[in-house]
């Protein structure tokens, strides 16, 4: 088999995530979206690092783990006060972006 | 190194605006008088730089270098010639009289809140115009030019936006409505924004050409560059050199204002308060015929040259155009505006006729029309301030109550129709001359604007101060101190300038000749001794 | 393992090929479940097999940390948070944005075949894979620490502070600040004997035979619902249940069925059984 | 005397001062305003005497003065200075101005007494003197242009002295205007003096006629009638002068009657030598003097105003001075001579008319009066005898002068000169009709006085001393000045160096023309006799032939000025203002609307939704990468 198969299954991953986020609207369920590309992402930078047969990618990938649980920590934070304060976590209710 | 007197001039009303910005807000009579200080002293200044110039040296002189932006060959590079001095010295003559005559145009209404210091900003806004005003005329490099020129409408968007004529709701309908001020302020609004959106687009098109100037030139410093171009070592392609010119051209018709560029200038000076309205028309639209002069011509002779037709065309459009207009008016200041339009015409007509005559006329065309409609419309100001109503069928009979105001006015107003012995009438008829000399057919067309500027003029004074005494206009207060001090320099002025112009003509005539060398150019030969 | 090189295994190959497709179902599931409990469900799976991919491709920290923190902390937190907001609230999903599925359809298709033209067109035969061997040579632990203390030591030190940050915004966010004294259980006695309004407790919501509810006013003698007897933030929400007109009706419609049944006064109670019968549908 | 010409300039000067003085004195001046005023224009009288006898004192042809004060203008090539030339010709008109100012100055001290603006009114007079003496006198055109514009600034500031009466602002608006339009004919002249000759003094100018083309002397010729035009209300920019009676009486006799409008006969016969080498040129001088002297006098035959009468009169007048200098050098010097006697003449008649209004409560309606001789004696004397003058009774100054005028008509030879004599001889026997007219109207027949505003019949009265004496003063001018210019042919020699001088060969002989011109003034005289002195005047005028209904309306040239040039100007200005507005403007607030339209549509795809958003980055991401994909493959 070929590696190249992990891009593939990366990629593919990253599009479903991205579609993911585009039709779904509770807020939680977008935010797993949001982590399905970045887990997509590692996957490639793994798969990186074997192609290129050093341990960079897998840092960064590391790396990527850290800002996600970071992002995480913050993003369901937000969710929770919007949905005290909104009482719904869904993204369409604050469209307050609107002129 | 001696002591950066160009710098000094400028640096003092910018330096004046802060420190007056800087009153307490209780402190509003105290601002006044620093600002009418402080232009006094940059008035001081700029008769130094008159008396130090010397009128058959250098081409610039007192010339200041400094580098700025070393990386794209920016300087602060300063120098005046003898365009540029007199320029300097209508602003600073101008400046402390229309901070005279807007004593009062700025103080708070009673509606006003306690934290708004209107009185403070609207005298920092004068004199930040006038410092950057002084400074384009002194800037010998392009780019720095362009800043000033650009920054120049910052404040003046807020004089005109700011400080509307408080006198204005009496227009139709308004009272009837009771919208008057909300309606006024739309259109004060209104014309701040056109004004700002007119220049603003010439100001980009600018931009463009200074870019495209640097590409090609490799430098921002007029001096360098006219002398590559002259000793043949910078070679411009044709099309070049005319696009580069056109975006220059662009930005200062519309400053100028020159036909069909001119629609922002009527609602800018009929908006705004009679000071402001002398402000632009009589300063910081000077900046755009100035430059034309310096930069259209002394960067792109050919592409100049090249034009010539057109613009010729279009400033006998704004001639006669104008002076229509103005006549179809029904406001005061509109016509003013308009007949404004079309004296632009006469400058741009003669800056372009390419005779020693002709140029010269443009460049005291530009000082004298700068008094003569700041007499003009200060005076029409202070009627307006009276009776509240920029509309002439509002007024008639000022002559019988108010004789010295009308007295002013009508002398004001004989200056713009330029009546032979005061200062208008000299550069007129130099324009006039130069371009007959060289164009004879566009000389003659143009004449037609002496007739019509009378018509509107007199028309003006007829339906305003004749006839019989309006019921309105019957308690008018005569001019005051305060606005015969406004009036009576500029009316001297007028006359001095009309008897004795030669002052002005020696500092002037030796620019002149410098620029028409730069476009190649010499005056036609009389028929009799060309035929010898 | 320090064999993992560019050729893989066959074992390998039927690995990814089944685990694979699991992940896709299960990514597929996450963003079309209704409900947002049975997403995070599926999108732990998919990480699990994800996991596995990592240490498949050599990187056995990042698979471990990758069961520990996605896994192990951060998909829980989803589930923290999925139950603060309501385990039971299904997403519609249905579209309310026009033509928003249309786009997102078409984008997501499209970048998906770009990504995957792109990776395609890189040309990456398997002959371009170096393999981890030499890189692992010592240890994948100590590969990466030996990267990250020096390499990346100062990007690791930033990611520290990111996190410390993260938690302080965190708090921020959830925290709500008292903007008054709390007041105590005394003040609060005696302000109501001061106002002398209600001065014993409060009494209980109605309690049934079929219904023990907070969200059910008690009646009062009289058959009217009591509004003290259901809680303000209910009542705000207009989420009570007014059962006083129901249980008289269904009173009134178990009598006629034992009437019915029994048969008696056909006539009368026909005339009055309808009239009710009629009130008790409207 | 050696240096006569350090005076030229204080000639100028002194009305000048006046001008000042009295225009930023203020009110304090107010009660020796006008002493001052008058003191002023005596002192310029006097220098001009002074001047006059030096220069009688020196040889014919070494009497021209010259006094350069300061460059004025240099620029390059263009040289303008403030410097003065005064030889026989200014001369000429330096004495007549001074001297007719000097004494209306003096009439005006009492015709203005109960007018409070009095001394504004002294300063304009002296403001007036100040620049007509500068036209004169000026060595170049441009200085001559400035006084030609000043004299029109005068003169707009005393028509509409009145202003609060709209018709009088209306009135000197349009003298303004009007002499504008002529402005421009010199101002086009001066440049094209200075391209051809590269100066526009008067001696090489005229010096270097013989040098350049014909073509271009006849459009200088052509631009300095337009001039002479506007200035002297020859036709056809001649409407201004009868509305210009709008202003005080002193001001028609000196402005419009005795020097301002006369300038335009300065300024041919200064510019001699363009005209006589240009005959086509020429011709049109003559054509524009022999229209308006009939224009004229039609226009005086129909008006009931006295001033309005006197103005027709001062226009034909002047029509035949056109005439004379548009016939060379065999004219020039009698048309200086008629405006000389014209200027006694008429400016006693106007100032004979100004009397009679102040007898009787400003009414101007001829119909209104009657029977004044003996109310009025010495003005009956002083009008009767400047009506004499002006109709050509032998022996008075105007038969000196017109009869030349006449007879050098019939010498320009040809069929020209037989048309030309013709409408001369035509002119003079209306000019005698219509001046009966006035005559018989004012002075005779029974009283027609009206009541006036204020329901009083009005008290003719005598004017007192000061408004007498430059009355009789003038009556002697007109008596006596003919005989003594035409004494030798004194007057021609004395101008003969300047403006050369060749007899006319008339094909008529000189006593052949004087009978005609005697016998047709008294068929104009006999036939207003029968239409006026024999039957009575209605007080309201009859309708009249179309003619006269025409001439009332002076022949209709205001009312095609007002259809064609006002309306046709108010049409064009309407529809500018409305171009200006709608489509200049408009094309630049059309496309700033339609930004702001576009704008509109292009703000609903931002509806708030963060899920839109994220469609739009996505596709954008997708283009991005299509995009470097394409590159790589490119």
């Amino acid at each position: 088999m070929n590696p190249v198969n992990y891009l593939y299954l990366a990629a593919l991953l990253f599009t479903i995530g991205a579609a993911g986020v585009l039709i779904r609207r509770n807020a939680i369920v977008v935010f797993m979206c949001i982590e399905l590309m970045l887990n997509a992402c590692n996957l490639a930078l793994v798969a990186f690092s074997r192609m290129h047969g050093n341990l960079d990618g897998q840092i960064i990938a590391f790396f990527t783990m850290v800002v996600a649980a970071a992002e995480v920590v913050v993003g369901l934070a937000i969710i929770v006060s919007l949905f005290r304060s909104r009482h719904s976590a869904s993204v369409d209710d604050a469209s307050l972006m609107k002129l | 190194m001696s002591f950066p007197l160009l710098t000094a001039t400028a640096a003092l009303p910018a330096l004046g605006a802060i420190a007056t910005a800087a009153v307490p807000a209780g402190r509003r009579t105290a601002a006044k008088w620093l600002a009418l200080l402080v232009s006094l002293g940059t008035l001081v200044l700029a008769a130094v730089i008159a008396v130090r110039f010397e009128p058959g040296g250098d081409r610039y002189q007192l010339t200041e270098s400094h580098a700025w932006i070393a990386d794209f060959g920016v300087r602060y590079e300063l120098g005046v010639d003898g365009i540029a001095v007199a320029l300097i010295a209508l602003t600073a003559v101008l400046i402390p009289v229309i901070i005279l005559a807007g004593w009062h145009d700025a103080d708070p209404l009673e509606t006003d809140s306690q934290r708004w210091r209107p009185t403070q900003g609207f005298f920092a806004l004068i004199l930040s115009v006038e410092a950057m005003v002084i400074l384009s005329f002194e800037a010998t490099d392009v780019f720095l030019f362009y800043i000033l020129f650009e920054a120049m409408l910052i404040p003046m968007y807020f004089l005109i936006g700011g400080f509307g004529d408080r006198a204005a709701p009496a227009r139709q309908g308004a009272a009837a409505t009771g919208g008057g001020e909300e309606n006024a302020a739309a259109q004060r609004s209104y014309a701040a924004v056109k004004f700002l959106l007119y220049n603003l687009a010439g100001g980009l098109i600018m931009l463009a050409a200074v870019i495209g100037l640097y590409v090609v030139a490799g430098n921002f410093s007029l001096t360098e560059i006219a002398e590559a171009r002259a000793n043949g070592t910078l070679e411009m392609a044709t099309n070049t050199e005319r696009l580069l010119f056109l975006g220059f051209f662009f930005a200062f018709a519309v400053k100028a204002p020159l036909w069909p560029l001119h629609t922002w200038l009527p609602n800018a000076m009929g908006e705004s308060t009679a000071p402001v309205a002398v402000l632009i028309t009589a300063v910081v639209d000077k900046v755009g015929t100035f430059a034309m002069l310096r930069f259209c011509l002394g960067l792109f002779p050919e592409a100049s040259e090249w034009a010539t037709p057109v613009i010729l065309a279009l400033a006998l459009i704004s001639i006669v155009y104008g002076a229509l207009l103005a006549v179809g008016q029904r406001d005061i200041k509109r016509l003013i505006a308009y007949a404004s339009i079309s004296h632009f015409g006469f400058i741009i007509m003669g800056i372009f006729a390419m005779t020693t005559q002709g140029q010269a006329g443009a460049t005291l065309y530009m000082v004298n029309h700068g008094i003569s409609t700041a007499a003009l419309m200060l005076v029409a100001g202070f009627l307006i301030s009276r009776r509240g109503s920029r509309l002439i069928a509002d007024y008639g009979g000022v002559q019988k109550v108010a004789p010295i105001l009308a007295g002013t006015f009508l002398i004001g107003g004989l200056a713009t129709l330029s009546l032979p012995g005061l200062a208008p009438f000299v550069s007129e008829f130099l324009v006039l001359v130069g371009t007959f000399a060289r164009y004879p057919v566009v000389g003659v067309i143009a004449t037609l604007g002496i007739v019509l500027a009378a018509l509107y003029t007199l028309v003006l004074y007829q339906r305003t101060m004749t006839g019989p005494v309006k019921e309105e206009v019957r308690t008018l207060p005569d001019l005051r101190l305060r606005e015969l001090v406004v009036v009576t320099p500029l009316i001297a002025l007028l006359i001095f300038l009309g008897v004795y112009p030669k002052p002005l003509t020696d500092i002037v005539n030796p620019a002149v000749e410098h620029t028409m060398s730069d476009v190649q150019k010499k005056d036609p030969q009389p028929e009799v001794e060309a035929a010898k | 393992m320090s064999a993992l090189a560019a050729a893989t295994s066959t074992g390998e190959a039927v690995q990814f090929w089944v685990l694979g497709t699991v992940a896709v179902v299960g990514a597929l599931c996450t963003i079309l479940m209704k409900k947002a409990v049975h997403s995070a469900l599926c999108l732990a799976a998919t990480m699990i097999i994800l996991a596995v991919f990592y240490l498949a491709n050599g990187a056995y920290f990042l698979g471990v940390v990758q069961i520990v923190v996605y896994t192990g902390a951060i998909m829980m937190l989803f589930l923290f948070v999925v139950m603060l907001v309501g385990v039971t609230a299904a997403d519609s999903l249905k579209e309310t944005l026009k033509g928003q599925r249309w786009l997102a359809a078409l984008c997501g298709i499209g970048f998906g075949v770009l990504l995957v033209a792109g990776i395609g067109h890189a040309s990456l035969g398997p002959g371009s894979f170096i393999g981890l061997g030499e890189a692992n040579a010592a240890g994948n632990v100590d590969g990466l620490a030996a990267l990250i203390f020096t390499k990346y030591v100062f990007a690791f030190e930033i990611t520290g502070a990111l996190l410390i940050t993260a938690v302080v915004g965190a708090m921020v966010l959830t925290h709500r600040e008292r903007t008054e004294r709390a007041r105590t259980q005394r003040e609060l006695a005696e302000q109501r004997v001061r106002e002398g309004k209600h001065l014993p407790p409060l009494p209980a919501p109605g309690v049934y035979a079929r219904h023990n509810a907070v969200d059910i006013a008690g009646l009062l003698p009289d058959g009217t619902p009591s509004e003290l007897t259901v809680n303000k933030t209910l009542r705000a929400r207009g989420q009570i249940r007014d059962v006083s007109r129901e249980a008289l009706n269904d009173l009134k419609a178990l009598e006629r069925r034992s009437e019915e049944r029994l048969g008696r006064d056909r006539d009368a109670l026909d005339r009055d059984g309808r009239r009710d019968g009629q009130e008790a549908q409207r | 005397m050696d240096n006569a010409e350090n005076l030229i300039a204080l000639l100028v000067a002194a009305p000048l001062l006046g001008a000042a003085v009295l225009l930023v004195g203020g009110r304090r001046l107010d009660r020796t305003g006008h002493w001052i005023g008058t003191a002023l224009a005596a002192v310029s009288f006097v220098v001009a005497v002074v001047l006059f006898a030096d220069m009688l004192g020196r040889p014919g042809d070494d009497r021209t003065l010259y006094q350069h004060l300061f460059s004025w203008i240099p620029v390059g090539g263009f040289q303008a200075d403030i410097a003065f030339q005064l030889d026989q010709l200014s001369m000429t008109f330096v004495l007549l101005i001074t001297g007719v100012g000097s004494l209306i100055h003096l009439y005006s001290v009492g015709y203005m007494e109960h007018d409070e603006r009095r001394r504004r009114f002294f300063g304009y007079l002296n403001l007036f003197l100040a620049a007509m003496l500068l036209l004169v006198l000026a060595d170049n055109y441009l200085l001559l242009y400035v006084g030609w514009e000043g004299v029109g600034l005068a003169s707009y500031l005393l028509i509409g002295f009145w202003q609060h009466k709209p018709s009088a602002a209306t009135a000197a608006k349009k003298a303004f205007l009007v002499n504008r339009v002529g402005d421009m004919g010199l101002s086009i002249a001066i440049m094209l003096m200075f391209t051809t000759f590269g100066t526009f003094a008067f001696g090489p100018v005229l010096g270097a006629t013989g040098e350049t083309s014909e073509g271009t002397l006849t459009a200088l010729g052509l631009l300095l009638l337009l001039a002479a035009c506007g200035k002297s209300a020859q036709v056809p920019l001649q409407s201004w002068l009868g509305d210009a009676m709008e202003g005080p009486t002193p001001v028609s006799a000196l402005i419009h009657a005795a020097t301002m409008v006369t300038a335009g006969v300065y300024l041919i016969t200064r510019s001699g030598a363009i005209f006589n080498a240009a005959p086509d040129a020429q011709l049109a001088v003559v054509t524009v003097g022999a229209v308006t002297l009939l224009f004229g006098a039609i226009v005086g035959c129909a008006k009931d105003d006295i001033k309005k009468a006197l103005a027709g009169s001062t226009m034909s007048q002047i029509g035949y001075m056109i005439l004379a200098a548009g016939l060379g050098p065999i004219g020039y010097a009698f048309a200086i001579m008629h405006l000389v006697t014209h200027g006694f003449f008429k400016a006693g008649l106007f100032l004979g008319a100004g009397s009679v209004m102040h007898g009787m409560n400003d009414e101007v309606d001829m119909r209104k009066y009657g029977g004044l001789r003996k109310y009025m004696p010495i003005t009956f004397v002083t009008f009767g005898l400047g009506y004499l003058a002006i109709i050509g009774f032998p022996g008075l100054s105007g038969f000196f002068s017109k009869d030349k005028i006449i007879e050098a008509a019939f010498a320009k030879g040809g069929t020209e000169g037989w048309i030309l004599g013709g409408a001369a001889l035509l002119g003079a026997a209306i000019t005698a009709f219509y001046m009966t007219r006035v005559m018989l109207m004012t002075f005779f027949g029974e009283k027609r006085w009206q009541p006036d505003d204020k329901g009083e019949l009005p008290h003719p009265h005598e004017s007192p001393r000061t408004m007498t004496i430059p009355m009789i003063v003038l009556a002697f001018g007109s008596v006596f000045a003919g005989g003594l210019f035409s004494w030798h042919e004194s007057f021609v020699k004395w101008l003969e160096p300047v403006t050369s001088f060749e007899h006319g060969h008339s094909p008529l002989s000189a006593a052949t023309v004087t009978t005609a011109t005697v016998a047709v003034m008294v068929l104009g005289v006999a036939l207003a006799y029968l239409q006026y002195g024999r039957r009575p005047v209605p007080v309201t005028p009859p309708r009249g032939s179309l003619l006269t209904r025409a001439a009332r309306r002076d022949l209709l040239q205001d009312d095609f000025n007002h259809v064609v040039l006002v309306r046709g100007g108010e049409h064009l200005t309407r529809s500018l203002v409305y171009v200006d507005h709608s489509l200049v403007d408009g094309v630049v607030n059309g496309t700033a609307a339609s930004f702001g339209g576009l704008s509109g549509r292009l703000r609903k795809l931002q509806n708030g939704y963060a899920r839109t958003y994220a469609v739009t980055m996505f596709g954008g991401t997708a283009v991005l990468i299509a995009a470097t994909l394409l590159m790589r493959a490119v």
